[in-house]
């Protein structure tokens, strides 16, 4: 199944943008059991990048305790309205996903 | 159990060549993402957790703050986040001292990031939680309890 | 009932002071609770499902290649705005009267020639596998957020349902004699740390009906209305009622019918 | 006369309970005008191939069937002849302890799970039944996650001693608390043996000793 787009909403005040992202993901721990008693194998994000224009502005790593669903929210000095904020991430499939916002 | 432990101890140091090459800016941001920190998220202690990071034993400091409510009303998602005031703050990192692997996510700040970042991680139960920051390439911590009760009608 | 005894056995200054405590610890723990439903609610993953929604709802699909756009919810074919907080409703074409999810599932079946059978086969979502009608709900709930529930049940037909809704409410049975009204019958009360709503009264119903579908965080899902009072009865330890039986959708006439004229908060996010 | 005592104590006791839990409005309660056809369409809600076990859990007594015909507030002489009725179906343990350990009583207070039964997310079989007791009461003052349905019982045992009277009176209301108070919200846990008496005697223990952490703090 192809992975879901992400929410990205990105606003600049007094000259710091602020970021928040939300990721459709299972974030499967590797830890829990279905109903025939089998263990779900993992399948969790490891990786995320968030770029202003070019430039990274975050990197992240993830485990398992991430939620469900992952969100994320952090600032940076700089960009302006109208700007491209783009993240991706990677799973530890090797699925990956790339989403775009402008800043507001 | 040794076995395995010894193991994760061993990669362990490997990943701390990798945080001090980092760190030394041999190899940028972009490309140490591309090699996720298997042996700091697969550590299963606080110790060896850090020592993986390339931690060490860092130094507790007020400057820096885990942020987020006491109480979770459910350990699946509990909202929590690092701040500082620290200078220079490259790195974040949270850590949950009874999960069964301490390490939940760690974040590498460029030049112009605040260190104040804000998650949502999953606590099997009541726990410290630990908020690691690297400051001018030294390691701080800061650490608070997040109660995660029992809800609703099935306890 | 303690209080009262209490008070005759050791005076009330013992008990003045042990509710000193517990209150500051309440307040507290109140303070936290606020603290952290605050944090969820900026950022609720049920807008990605949302969206998702809104993309099924144009897709061309099914047997007859259509999408749901005709579909009607008791306002005009494809007329969405204001038609969740207006349901369960009753509509003419199938004499009966239909929550949001009934009505789907027959324009799934009707508009787009899927079998119930297989639309509904998924009618809530597992890890890992994701529900349609879920997605689709939560799209169509989110064309009435800030919309009045206006549920009247002016309609015999709709006035019965309110009244057999009502009857379950009330009907006690299981192994834990539990109803409906055990937990959601008082004003102020609370299960663990949660506030339970008195589901008989207009702010009860209200402030509960009002942020439906909902992502739980307990769950890492999305509920519909449907799933919500299915799994009460499996919580009451009774056996499931089946997905869109009557007593399900009699059950939600009684309750927004009781929340009449409070504002939508949709898509919720809770516990 | 200790007979006599203790049933004053009862008397005294399920009297301040129906203050505090559902007042009697004395208002007369219409009987539901669709009851008969309700019932039907309650009953058709369910799968045709649910084992008849589950099927057993929609049945109801006498005590069920008024209450939900009266809206949990029966006429006085209603409630009356529930509460006598449901006095006499209280059993005791074999050798007639009702203190049992109040360790594995708090167990019991604390788990909520076991009797889930359906398609969606049943118990694993054999799963343990718990009291879920804090899901409607407060008990120990560390535990906040507790629930206000029913009354705080912190300091229970603290606050009236454990006199036989007293023990007594916990057991048989857990075993039956509609032989207190009809169509309380209580599940009446020994009756429908969803607690063996076993059990229900660690929970006594769990409110009355004064080491339990209920007494505690």
């Amino acid at each position: 199944m192809a992975a879901n787009p992400m929410k990205i909403r990105a606003n600049n005040k007094d000259g710091v943008t602020e970021v928040k992202v939300l990721i459709s993901h299972e974030m499967e721990t590797g830890q829990r059991k279905d109903a025939s008693g089998a263990i779900v194998p993992a399948w969790f994000i490891t990786e995320l990048t968030a770029k202003h224009n070019e430039r990274v502005v975050l990197g992240a790593e993830f485990g398992t305790a991430v939620s469900k669903n992952p969100y994320l929210a952090f600032r940076f000095k700089g960009g302006a309205k109208g700007d491209k904020i783009v993240v991706s991430w990677k799973d530890n499939k090797g699925e990956t996903r790339t989403d775009e916002a402008a800043i507001a | 159990m040794n076995n395995q432990r010894r193991t994760v101890l061993k990669s362990g140091s490997g990943a701390a060549l990798l945080g001090i090459l980092a760190a030394a800016g041999i190899i940028t941001p972009g490309m140490a993402l591309a090699d996720w920190n298997k042996a700091a998220f697969e550590a299963k202690s606080m110790a060896d957790t850090l020592k993986a990071l390339g931690a060490g034993s860092p130094a507790d400091s007020k400057d820096v703050q885990v942020t987020g409510p006491d109480i979770a009303e459910n350990g699946a998602v509990v909202p929590v986040g690092v701040s500082s005031t620290l200078p220079n703050v490259t790195m974040v990192a949270i850590l949950i001292e009874k999960n069964p692997n301490a390490l939940a996510a760690s974040f590498t700040l460029p030049e112009g990031t605040e260190a104040n970042v804000q998650t949502r991680v999953k606590m099997g139960q009541t726990s410290n939680v630990y908020a690691l920051v690297k400051s001018d390439g030294k390691f701080f911590m800061a650490t608070k309890e997040i109660k995660v009760t029992l809800g609703g009608c099935g306890g | 009932m303690i209080q009262g005894f209490i008070r005759t056995l050791v005076g009330a200054a013992v008990v003045a002071a042990f509710a000193g405590s517990a209150v500051a610890q309440d307040s507290k723990v109140a303070d936290e609770l606020a603290k952290y439903r605050e944090a969820l609610a900026d950022g609720n993953p049920a807008d990605l499902l949302e969206v998702k929604g809104a993309a099924l709802w144009a897709e061309k699909r099914g047997p007859k290649n259509a999408s749901l756009e005709q579909c009607d919810f008791g306002l005009g074919p494809g007329k969405l705005e204001g038609a969740y907080a207006q349901l369960p409703r009753y509509f003419k074409d199938t004499g009966k009267v239909m929550d949001v999810e009934s009505r789907l599932v027959h324009c799934m079946v009707t508009l787009q020639g899927f079998k119930q059978e297989d639309v509904t086969k998924q009618w809530f979502s597992r890890p890992g596998t994701e529900s349609e009608i879920e997605a689709l709900v939560t799209f169509i709930g989110a064309k009435s957020n800030g919309m009045p529930i206006n549920v009247p049940a002016a309609h015999p037909e709709e006035k019965k349902m309110y009244q057999i809704g009502e009857y379950v409410f009330y009907r006690r049975s299981g192994p834990q004699d539990f109803s409906c009204a055990i937990c959601h019958g008082q004003d102020g009360k609370r299960i663990r740390l949660q506030e339970l709503g008195n589901l008989t009264t207009k702010e009860g119903a209200g402030t509960a009906m009002k942020t439906w579908p909902s992502y739980r965080v307990s769950q890492g899902a999305v509920w519909t209305m449907e799933r919500r009072l299915i799994d009460c009865m499996r919580q009451a330890r009774f056996p499931e009622p089946k997905y869109l039986s009557d007593s399900i959708v009699a059950l939600q006439v009684y309750l927004q019918k009781n929340a009449t004229g409070t504002v939508m908060e949709t898509p919720g996010i809770k516990r | 006369m200790k007979k006599f005592v203790f049933a004053a104590v009862c008397t005294a006791l399920a009297q301040t309970a129906l203050a505090q839990e559902k007042t009697p409005s004395g208002k007369a309660v219409a009987k539901n005008p669709v009851s008969a056809e309700a019932e039907q369409v309650f009953r058709n809600s369910f799968r045709p191939d649910n084992p008849k076990y589950w099927m057993s859990r929609i049945e109801q007594d006498d005590a069920m069937r008024l209450c939900g015909q009266y809206k949990d507030n029966p006429p006085a002489a209603v409630r009356q002849k529930i509460e006598l009725a449901q006095k006499a179906t209280i059993r005791y343990p074999v050798d007639g302890k009702l203190m049992g350990n109040w360790k594995e009583g708090e167990k019991i207070a604390a788990h909520g799970r076991g009797g889930h039964i359906g398609f969606i997310q049943p118990d694993a079989p054999m799963t343990p039944r718990g009291g879920n007791c804090y899901a409607c009461h407060q008990l120990a003052a560390k535990e906040v996650a507790y629930g206000t349905i029913g009354p705080s019982l912190h300091h229970f045992g603290k606050l009236r001693g454990n006199s036989d009277d007293i023990v007594k009176y916990a057991y048989d209301k857990i075993y039956n608390s509609n032989a207190f108070n009809a169509c309380t919200n209580m599940p009446r846990f020994g009756l429908h043996n969803w607690l063996t008496p076993e059990e229900i005697t660690h929970v006594v223990a769990f409110l009355m000793d004064p080491e339990s952490p209920v007494n505690k703090d």
